[in-house]
């Protein structure tokens, strides 16, 4: 009964704050209130017994959304919402989209047939998850670790202000490319760029 | 009811806490405020119980005291003390927009002494509702009219336009990072803790990285304006600029200076985030005597062992030997291999054997170094000084630098604070103001007064 | 708490997503409603692993990948909005007409 | 009898929180005094702490221009819920656990992640810059704190091979992890110190930002703020005597009262850096961290990996 009630609370949660995310102004409350989101599905994963996943998630997420909303400061022009702003594009369509994949989604899990397993009482799911991580799934755990560590390498190479061929902000090309890109196309570059493009005959 | 009276009574046992606005003529009273038991001086005027106004304030720092005022919680209350037992009123008088003394309901001290206690009573009749909290100084209007302009009403058109509560968005500008982010305009002063009394900055800030800073006010007021009320020289100031004209004694004029550095420590010590050490220093400051020396020796050795101040102040506020060139001179000129010092000039201290204190690196680290070893060294010269005068040559070597010169080694420093503070983190320029110490009265003082001074 | 009901809750926080990821301009929210997306697949993934799999570990697994791919997400979105504004001063979607760099 | 022993654990995390904050300000004072030079008076500061409450409560709740008003004051209550939270993770006894969860590690490291959030919102809610600095600092530092402090419990964790905290406290019976990972506790409390933005690490409400994250707080925000700072504090000693220092383990003595012994060994240091150690500079302590103090605690994961593969021959 308690648990039914808690359950159906932070389920309420969970979707209130998700869609006040798409509501509020300032973009530092977007930002948490979609941490609010993710802590109440973690609370609902730990009210499962998935105790360590719902715990890690609020653990990442606490990181995350601070990030992000740091970014949302730094990127945006009224990060704080003192002015009334909309950004949004093509919202019809995508009210449209995001009723249909609601109906489809809870359709499927209303009406598809799943097998009935709870999961037993007395086993320590996260010894069994460490387990498993550590043993038969070890492969899966280390793909992921490599793909975060790619991804970090990735992040590193695409943000970093310089590159191969000089800073991203001037548009660094790569020589060779400089010289089989169309006319039409350098010529553009060169307008919208105030850096002087380098002339092939400089690296002869 | 039961419940607030019986707060009020317990909280009557607390220091009370105050936000110290210091104006000119306050320097024998201000340093030693933190000593006093009865007192918490606090960093934030939210945390405040009563503005304590000392000394007498210029237009501009009487506005932003009343800024201030309006910025504490209530109950709050104003207590005043000026030298002379004026209203510290406004200097100059002839200014362009003069301001009448703004706290109607203040509670006026005259006897220095009476500073503590005054204090605690006006705190306890305000905590206890016998007293009202004083009310609003300045008019709750917007900076800059923006009410209802716009589609929204949000003060301009579009997302960033306009000044929606009086003030501009942040605009963007490039960092260090080849990015283009916002950046906040922020004026920090004239009573900003960290910062000396009275200094003003407009600073441009992104994240904590400061990008642009330039001083509002020009450092000087014009001599014709100070005609009426020009502050008088009070304290270790009226004994230095008395060395200008007649002989004085060396011992006296040492242990001023070795006292000035010691009160300067313990304010570095403070923004350090030891407070508690500061106050011990505080007050082997005012308890120092050349004969016993030994304090000071004691505490040289523990800053010199002290890893986490190496830390925070080497490689910081770099002043490059060409910068220490264009100064007067001074401790500041001194840590960056400049050996100018006036003493040098005194035969009265030739026959004492001194040789100025020079260090070649220039950073935070070595204005700290030459000022402890100079308190040692003035604390030493004091005692084999005797009874020895000192040689009136028309310059005095001040704790700050030469007075009798053509311009004070404080506005020299003002005018290099620009310069000197951008690229740096905030934590860093805070680190290098205060290491600079810089005395604003000094800089705001032209020095035609000391000049007139030497002549009278 | 039936599997129904949990499956419906993390179907509205999807759907919440998808509306928030096609609907913004600005890339940072963008990405928020991809993560909202992902929240709810971790919401029915783990609900599928508490009430459907016996407790056979493979459930939590895949919300372990789904993690991953959070923090993948999230590392490449950040690095990309920097590197686009880097190049194209650009900070929503409007602005970039092309993705040739 | 599930739910009395709950409910008896909850009230003792509640006196353990209050007792715990009462001491940590009379620590304060006591050696702030005895540094200051003054006559250290231990009756008198044990009333200084509610004299100050109660003047500051009896000060109004002051507001800036437009500032974010729930955030701000959501920020000190959450706060002190994280800390709370992170408490009630530590058993105080054999059974006397109010958070009873199988991963209190995990449990205690994301309540003490989302300490940034509380600490930013602090700062970015009253739309003033100094205090807006402090958040961003705590951002900018929050990562090299909470990296080192994760793995230095990860670490004390495989002794045990549970995450739960209770086993972790029954596996240091024959040697306590302080002694077989020699790296964990100092770096755990290094941790710990910049998670309460305590002393050294009072970066976001350093005096060099005149009060920083809390510059604009008044009244009775002001209070929760500094005792939720001082619970923070005292979470992280209680977490570290359970961990590192073999928890309520002790002869003779029941086993609360060698947990509170731990605790307090372990709080007042923590407590007295404030006046020895100045503040690090923001920008080069990260620096420290991720270049040593991160290296650092994987050296002491690695080192207690290699002592379970011994140990379990």
């Amino acid at each position: 009964m308690i648990l039914n009630v808690t359950f159906w609370a932070f389920s309420a949660l969970a979707v209130f704050s998700g869609w006040r995310v798409f509501r509020a102004d300032s973009m530092v409350r977007a930002a948490y209130w979609l941490l609010v989101s993710f802590a109440a599905v973690g609370i609902i994963l730990v009210l499962l017994r998935a105790e360590f996943l719902g715990l890690i998630l609020i653990l990442m997420m606490g990181g995350e959304m601070t990030i992000m909303a740091v970014f949302m400061v730094a990127f945006m022009m009224n990060p704080a919402g003192l002015n009334p702003m909309t950004m949004v594009h093509r919202n019809s369509v995508a009210i449209v989209a995001g009723v249909v994949s609601f109906l489809a989604v809870a359709a499927l899990g209303l009406f598809a047939r799943f097998p009935v397993a709870r999961a037993p009482e007395g086993v320590d799911p996260t010894r069994k998850l460490g387990v498993e991580l550590l043993g038969n799934s070890m492969l899966v755990f280390q793909t992921a670790g490599v793909t975060l560590l790619a991804a970090m390498i990735a992040a590193i190479a695409i943000s970093s202000a310089r590159g191969r061929y000089g800073d991203a902000d001037q548009g660094s090309v790569e020589p060779d490319q400089m010289v089989t890109a169309p006319a039409g196309d350098v010529a553009a570059a060169a307008a919208h760029d105030p850096a002087p493009v380098t002339s092939p005959g400089a690296h002869q | 009811m039961g419940v607030k009276a019986a707060l009020a009574r317990l909280a009557a046992g607390a220091p009370a806490r105050c936000f110290a606005v210091v104006g000119a003529e306050a320097d024998e009273i201000a340093p030693w405020l933190r000593l006093d038991p009865e007192l918490a001086i606090v960093d934030s005027p939210r945390a405040a119980d009563v503005l304590l106004v000392l000394g007498r304030l210029d237009d501009e720092m009487l506005r932003a005291a009343a800024g201030v005022h309006d910025a504490m919680p209530p109950p709050r209350g104003v207590l005043s003390w000026s030298p002379r037992g004026e209203r510290p009123v406004s200097w100059p008088p002839g200014g362009e927009r003069p301001v009448s003394w703004p706290f109607t309901d203040d509670v006026r001290v005259d006897d220095p002494a009476q500073i503590p206690a005054a204090c605690r009573r006006l705190r306890d009749e305000l905590l206890s509702g016998r007293r009202a909290s004083s009310p609003d100084t300045l008019p709750d209007i917007d900076p800059a009219p923006w009410r209802g302009v716009g589609p929204f009403g949000q003060g301009g058109a579009g997302m960033t336009g306009g000044v929606p509560y009086g003030r501009p968005l942040a605009a963007r500008a490039d960092d260090r990072d080849g990015l283009k982010l916002d950046q906040i305009l922020v004026r920090v002063g004239p009573y900003l803790p960290p910062f000396p009394s009275g200094l003003v900055l407009d600073v441009k800030i992104q994240g904590d990285v400061i990008q642009e800073v330039s001083i509002p006010t020009p450092a000087a007021v014009a001599p014709d304006l100070m005609s009426a009320g020009a502050p008088s020289l009070t304290g270790e100031r009226a004994l230095f600029n008395a060395a200008l004209t007649q002989p004085v004694p060396v011992a006296d004029i040492e242990v001023a200076r070795a006292r000035h550095h010691l009160v300067w420590l313990a304010e570095a010590l403070r923004v350090s985030g030891l407070e508690a050490y500061g106050r011990r220093v505080l007050k082997l400051a005012r308890t120092m005597r050349p004969e016993a020396a030994e304090p000071v020796d004691d505490l040289s050795r523990w800053l010199r062992r002290n890893m986490s101040l190496r830390w925070g102040t080497r490689g910081v506020g770099m002043v490059s030997a060409s910068r220490a060139a264009a100064l007067p001179g001074g401790p500041v000129a001194r840590a960056a291999g400049d050996g100018r010092d006036a003493r040098s000039l005194d035969p009265a201290y030739g026959r004492l054997g001194f040789t100025p204190v020079v260090l070649e690196v220039g950073d935070a680290l070595a204005r700290w170094r030459v000022r402890i070893d100079e308190a040692q060294q003035a604390l030493a010269l004091a005692q084999r000084a005797g009874q020895s005068l000192t040689t009136p040559i028309g310059l005095v070597e001040g704790p700050c630098g030469p007075i009798g010169g053509d311009r004070s080694t404080s506005a020299a420093l003002v005018t290099m604070l620009p310069e000197l503070l951008v690229g740096m983190e905030w934590g860093d320029a805070v680190t290098t103001v205060v290491s600079l110490d810089i005395d604003m009265a000094e800089a705001a003082l032209p020095h035609d007064a000391a000049v007139a001074g030497r002549a009278s | 708490m039936t599997l129904q009901a949990l499956l419906v809750v993390a179907a509205a926080i999807f759907g919440i997503g998808v509306y928030g990821a096609l609907s913004q301009q600005s890339f940072v929210m963008i990405m928020m409603g991809l993560e909202l997306m992902l929240n709810g697949t971790i919401l029915a993934g783990g609900s599928m692993w508490a009430l459907t799999t016996g407790g056979s570990p493979k459930g939590q697994m895949l919300v372990v990948v789904l993690m991953t791919v959070m923090a993948v997400e999230a590392a490449m979105g950040f690095a990309l909005v920097i590197g686009i504004y880097r190049v194209r001063k650009a900070d929503i979607t409007e602005k970039i007409k092309r993705l040739k760099g | 009898m599930n739910a009395l022993r709950v409910v008896i654990a909850v009230l003792s995390v509640g006196t353990v929180s209050v007792a715990g904050i009462y001491l940590a300000a009379w620590v304060d004072l006591l050696v702030g005094r005895a540094v200051a030079g003054l006559e250290v008076r231990p009756l008198d500061a044990l009333i200084a702490p509610l004299r100050w409450g109660a003047a500051t409560a009896l000060k109004a709740r002051t507001t800036t221009e437009r500032p974010d008003a729930e955030t701000w004051a959501l920020a000190p209550a959450l706060l002190a819920a994280l800390a709370a939270v992170g408490l009630a993770a530590v058993p105080l006894a054999p059974g006397l656990l109010a958070a009873d969860v199988a991963n209190g590690i995990v449990l205690f490291g994301a309540a003490m992640a989302l300490v940034v959030v509380a600490v930013f919102l602090q700062g970015w809610s009253p739309n003033s810059p100094l205090p807006m600095i402090g958040g961003y600092r705590f951002i900018a530092e929050g990562l090299s704190y909470e990296i080192p402090l994760a793995v230095v419990l990860i670490a004390a964790a495989l002794p045990a091979r549970s995450l739960a905290i209770a086993p972790i406290v029954t596996s240091q019976e024959h040697l306590w992890n302080i002694v077989r990972q020699p790296l964990g506790l100092p770096l755990y409390l290094m941790a710990g110190l910049g998670l309460a933005f305590w002393g050294p690490l009072a970066l976001p409400g350093g005096q060099d930002l005149a009060g920083g994250s809390s510059l604009e707080t008044s009244g009775v925000s002001r209070i929760l703020w500094r005792l939720a700072q001082l619970l923070v504090l005292v979470a992280v000693a209680a977490m570290g005597a359970a961990v590192f220092l073999g928890g309520w383990l002790g002869p003779l003595f029941p086993g609360a009262a060698w947990m509170i012994v731990k605790t307090v060994i372990l709080l007042v240091p923590l407590i007295a850096t404030r006046h020895f150690v100045a503040r690090v500079p923001t920008e080069r302590y990260v620096v420290v961290s991720w270049a040593i103090l991160i290296p650092l605690s994987l050296l002491d994961v690695f080192i207690a990996g290699i002592q379970a593969l011994v140990a379990a021959r």
